[in-house]
């Protein structure tokens, strides 16, 4: 939050140096001929397929299917993790009991699971959908847990010195506490959401999507539409980034402080 | 009546998009509704998950280990012969590199299409031509960089399959110098049909709709015949349909598609021999009875 | 009043006659944490309409003095009552050390104050009402339409008073409440609470850690013994009100606060 | 840090109850016949294959090679990225002018740059281990990064009073200053190297580890083999994260205190 | 002594004569952050071997003067001498409100007290010595050993006056030393403090917000107004040496504290 905001009012031009910095070298590898340029094309060459990709061609309609296929994953964990999480959280000991089992799926490469869960849901859209809210689910659950078992004490002992039921600390106190952190749940989760669809895309079948775009300007060995479909992806993990910290700015506009 | 069919976009799968395009299916009242699978197991857990009925080319391989997991969930209706006729598998070996046969790839990096039954199917090839285990590096490999890795020069030769290998002959990056493999290798002579693939439905969809899977098989079988007599014309519905780039698409290698109603004898000894071959370099942990999978109406 | 409820009362040291009557009562109490005890059969009177400060050592239960009367701990035998009343019948006001973790941001500090009427079922209009009179008679001049975290430590904490003291609470417990407060602040404060008091007449409990605002605030000081606690002293402050700085070089004053250290620091020493 | 020693400590046996829960849910699944059980074997022939596989299997060999991998990335990523994180970190302007780079390229999916590494590095074994690396190496050099920008200033000023040079600040101070915040990088670059590894195994061919194990064994339909590969996988997750922990415990002792 | 000076100085209020030595004098500094003036044309003088103590309103540049004389912000305008010397031909002591964050949290307490001789390069064997010398000498009872998170908040802020110490400094500069301690600790600490004084001579400043602890252990109490910062009184405290808290309660101590508060009050009204 912090770095976005110093990022739009002081030395807004020094993220510049960087883009101009990547750029230069990669026509220095383009120009040296390291690389085949068959391989590497020139900048302009990917910008030039990223700008018709966006403007007519087929990308813009593939980024938005990415872009539905991450926002439908990460609104089903969600809906599934957030309750969950409050449940889990709101008792250390249910917590502890499943601890074990989330933070080893949350360790597990979530494309190892793909075989399982194309198993358990089959082969449709919804596959992907699935396995990346999965994996969504998980960072969910376990940030919403934590942020409802770190509920300030103070807090709470000061709703319940006030005369407030149980039932009222849960819902104006410890859910409230429990935002922040739930916010930050669903930022990592959008963000590991996206990767995963995309890898989903690209390895288990698509028709459509970023990650299918990759893998189809690869076999169709078109280089530049596969640089701009991958700076596509590029840009999309950094806007949905920016995009969630932005909601969560002004949504818990008190984290933090 | 709706038929599922998990389609693997490759040139293989021809005859569906035949089938769709020239009005087929819909001459017999069938209406294909296409499922993008990429590769054979999605293919085959679909099946056994009963989520499709049909799958428009599974590799004979995968098809028949399936039917040991699950006894009917690949029943071939049509199957593809590849030969050095029927161009799908080949050795290519990189530009500048002078290699005329497969005994020439001693001490060579080699990679290869991925999976078990391509890498056990290269092995094998270099074995029958002489070379021992550990004068060769075999690596499998995606294919989406089979052609990324000849034109960089990080291996020197490569089983490959088609599109492939014409568009590394296209790009001038490569050579083919050994098409047939799997004939010359498992049947002995490279002009012999090596029944590597085909289209398979479920034994499901067989029982509780005969009538319709006979449908979807004649229509099907129109379409076979179609490619069979205007291959110029049938190889254009490539384009669109699978990962072929245009400017190839004209001289891609077509595999040479046979209804199983019109399989010989020795065809179906040939096809028994090729699965056998797996059975022996251990793909398949079994030995399988290929004509109990062969379907016909 | 029999031998055991005299122990703990301001009353046996100054004489049941001029004394006030007592709104608290604690009487055989006892709490335990993970084996150390803290109170063991402990009695106390606590005076009615009066301040009083608590004052003690370090970790000698101040503060789980006031959380064990004011309920939000669990006592593990012994009863407290306030003027015959149980807890649950009592309006309790509470007022905490660290004001940054008891208001809730989320709340604008208008809201924060009006929450504590919406958990007595005060209907929303008179809510506001009633918000808008304590306003007025306190005299504050804060922009309440503010989120807690964009005013100063001081306006925080006056909030968080404000919030106790809106619901009229017949007891409001103060456990240090100005002492993450800066110097200046820390004097307006005092006043401000010294003005509260005067104007409600509420019986007040304030823990302090600062000897001399415990006692330039209190009518009674209750100076508690090291662990297990017992009363070591409950000293009546004569001074009049208001009080002003000036006070605080008031010879009498200066004398009775001597006297509290002298106390505190023999208790300190006896570990 | 805290979750380990809890676990260590009290109620040792909770995270059973989780494990245990899955199993029945998974056994519930077999029997109800839900999935097919040729998908979905029971959950002792998995066992059995885990079993077996580390048990004279190939198993074990591929745990180990996914091991090696996986080190050998994160050591990689962490020789580039601690000293370029130090550098970047020591001047604000120069990190907030690769900053925008950085976090581009961290929201980029790492499976959308295999293309781009394959062209780079070749197809060989190190491939998998740079672009590996690359996503690892972002993940630690933000944190360094971080970790030296956030150096606590009154620790740097008691050294400067004391009459430290600039150069030993740097060393003395700032160095160690960042190091809890270099361990964190260090442990979610591992997971993420992880990750990428067998991705790249899975799906971009390779002779050995566990994705490969992933891999085939759904090429050749043995599904008790699979789930004994993704649960090896999993546990390897797991297992990295603990030992990533206690090696933090123990080296930056005063982390979080 | 010309008339600029002159303005600043503990001298001119008390005479010359029996006043010491000036050891640090301020001539014209001026500092102004993003636009605030918070110094102009400041002149100050502080007693050599004298402890000297600095209150004054809240963000009034208390700390920003002793970290100006410290050299650890630079000034706008102006000069700092100590005795004539230059800060760098100076050895000075400093100790931070923040402990916690001051100390070395991967040294333990005794590496911590080491440290600032190695950057001193003082040879390792030597440097031992002269922190054990320093234990010895401060009668410290503390395992130093331990890590500083292992210890007590006030463990640790002596641990950093030992560290301002060893190096024998000619100045020790301390901005709030005890205000994040608890009221045993701090009295505690003050005694010490007065002992380290006392044994050792050093010319000391403190910056306190705490009136009572300022008066108590000054020799003179600079009492700043608000910004931009004057004096606004520089009252020498006669109280004889060791003080105890018996001192609290003299008259003339409270006297001359009912001064400083006043003198304070007014200060923060101005504004
Ligand atoms: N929830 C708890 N669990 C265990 N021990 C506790 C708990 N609360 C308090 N204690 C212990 O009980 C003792 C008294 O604590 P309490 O907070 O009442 O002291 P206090 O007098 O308020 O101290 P302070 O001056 O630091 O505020 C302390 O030793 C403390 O460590
Ligand atoms: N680095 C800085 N940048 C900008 N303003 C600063 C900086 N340091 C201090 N200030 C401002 O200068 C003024 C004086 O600060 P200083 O910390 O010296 O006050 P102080 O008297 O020590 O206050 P306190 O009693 O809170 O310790 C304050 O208004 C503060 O906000
Ligand atoms: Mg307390
Ligand atoms: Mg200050």
């Amino acid at each position: 939050m912090n770095r976005i905001v110093r990022f739009a009012s002081s030395d807004r031009l020094l993220p510049l140096v960087g883009v101009f910095g990547l750029i230069a070298i990669w026509y220095i590898g383009y120009w040296s001929r390291i690389v085949d340029p068959v391989l590497l094309p020139p900048p302009h060459a990917a910008l030039k397929a990223l700008w018709n990709g966006f403007t007519g061609g087929r990308l813009l309609y593939d980024f938005w299917q990415t872009v539905i296929r991450t926002f439908a994953a990460t609104a089903v964990a969600g809906i599934i993790a957030i309750p969950l999480g409050i449940v889990l959280g709101s008792s250390e000991r249910i917590y502890r009991s499943v601890e074990f089992v989330v933070d080893f799926f949350r360790s597990t490469p979530a494309s190892a699971l793909f075989p399982l869960f194309l198993v358990i849901f089959g082969v449709g859209n919804a596959t992907k959908i699935y396995v990346a809210s999965f994996g969504a689910a998980l960072v969910i659950l376990f940030n919403v847990a934590y942020g409802v078992m770190n509920a300030r004490k103070t807090r709470i002992l000061a709703a319940r010195v006030m005369g407030a039921s149980r039932w009222r600390v849960m819902k104006d106190v410890i859910l409230m506490e429990s935002l922040p952190q739930t916010f930050v749940g669903l930022r990592n989760g959008v963000s590991l959401a996206l990767v995963i669809v995309v890898v989903a895309e690209m390895f288990i079948g698509s028709v459509d999507g970023l990650g299918f775009r990759v893998f189809e300007a690869q076999q169709l060995f078109d280089m530049p539409d596969m640089y701009a479909a991958i700076f596509a992806a590029g840009a999309l993990g950094y806007g949905l980034n920016i995009l969630f910290l932005m909601i969560e700015k002004s949504f818990v506009h008190w984290s933090g402080k | 009546d709706k038929v599922r069919v998990g389609v693997f976009p490759v040139s293989s799968s021809l005859p569906l998009f035949v089938g769709i395009e020239k009005g087929f299916f819909k001459d017999q009242n069938i209406e294909i509704e296409a499922t993008r699978l990429i590769g054979g197991p999605p293919n085959v857990a679909a099946m056994i998950g009963n989520q499709i009925d049909a799958s428009s080319v599974l590799v004979t391989i995968e098809g028949m280990n399936a039917n040991l997991k699950k006894p009917g969930v690949a029943m071939y209706i049509s199957v593809n012969s590849q030969n050095a006729k029927y161009e799908m598998e080949q050795f290519v070996v990189r530009k500048g590199l002078t290699i005329k046969s497969l005994a020439d790839l001693k001490g060579k990096k080699i990679m290869s299409a991925p999976g078990p039954a391509n890498v056990s199917m290269a092995r094998a090839a270099l074995l029958a031509a002489g070379l021992k285990e550990g004068e060769f590096q075999l690596d499998q490999l995606d294919m989406g960089q089979h052609v990324n890795a000849m034109k960089a020069g990080t291996f020197d030769a490569g089983y490959t399959l088609e599109p492939n290998a014409t568009m590394m002959k296209k790009l001038g990056v490569a050579t083919t110098f050994e098409a047939g493999v799997i004939a010359r290798t498992v049947l002995g002579n490279p002009n012999a049909n090596a029944w590597v693939g085909g289209c398979a439905i479920t034994t499901e969809f067989v029982k509780s709709r005969p009538e319709v899977a006979k449908r979807f098989t004649a229509g099907w079988g129109q379409a076979v015949k179609f490619i069979n007599e205007h291959p110029d014309e049938a190889r254009k519905y490539l384009l669109k349909n699978t990962l072929t780039p245009d400017d190839i698409v004209d001289t891609v290698p077509l595999v040479k598609f046979v209804m199983v109603s019109d399989l010989t004898q020795k065809d179906v000894a040939d096809f028994q021999t090729f699965i056998d071959f797996s059975t022996k370099t251990g793909v398949l942990p079994e030995k399988v009875d290929v004509s109990k999978y062969l379907q016909k109406f | 009043m029999n031998a055991l409820a005299s122990v703990g009362s301001y009353r046996t040291l100054y004489g049941p006659d001029d004394a006030p009557t007592p709104h608290i009562t604690v009487r055989g109490l006892s709490k335990t944490f993970q084996g150390v005890v803290i109170y063991d059969n402990f009695n106390l009177d606590i005076p009615r309409g009066r301040f009083t400060s608590v004052f003690g050592p370090n970790g000698c239960g101040k503060s789980t003095l006031i959380n064990l009367i004011a309920g939000l701990i669990p006592v593990d035998k012994g009863e407290v009552l306030f003027g015959g009343k149980t807890l649950a019948q009592t309006r309790i006001g509470y007022v905490f050390q660290n004001y940054r973790e008891a208001l809730f941001p989320w709340m604008t500090a208008f809201a924060n104050v009006e929450y504590a009427l919406t958990l007595r079922k005060v209907p929303a209009k008179q809510a506001k009402e009633r918000v808008n009179a304590l306003v007025e008679r306190l005299g504050v001049k804060i922009d309440l339409t503010r989120y807690p975290y964009e005013m100063s430590g001081g306006q925080q904490q006056l909030v968080s008073i404000m919030r106790a003291l809106v619901v009229e609470p017949e007891v409001l417990f103060l456990d240090e409440p100005f002492s993450a407060l800066d110097y200046e602040m820390t004097l307006f404060m005092r006043d401000q609470l010294q003005r509260v008091f005067e104007e409600t007449g509420t019986t007040m409990v304030l823990v302090s850690h600062d000897l001399e605002e415990a006692v330039y605030l209190a009518d009674y000081v209750l100076l508690l013994s090291r662990r297990p606690a017992k009363i070591a002293d409950f000293p009546l402050v004569p001074m009049a009100r208001p009080r002003h700085p000036s006070t605080l070089s008031d010879p009498d004053f200066v004398e009775l606060k001597g006297r509290c250290l002298e106390t505190f620091q023999r208790e300190v020493r006896k570990s």
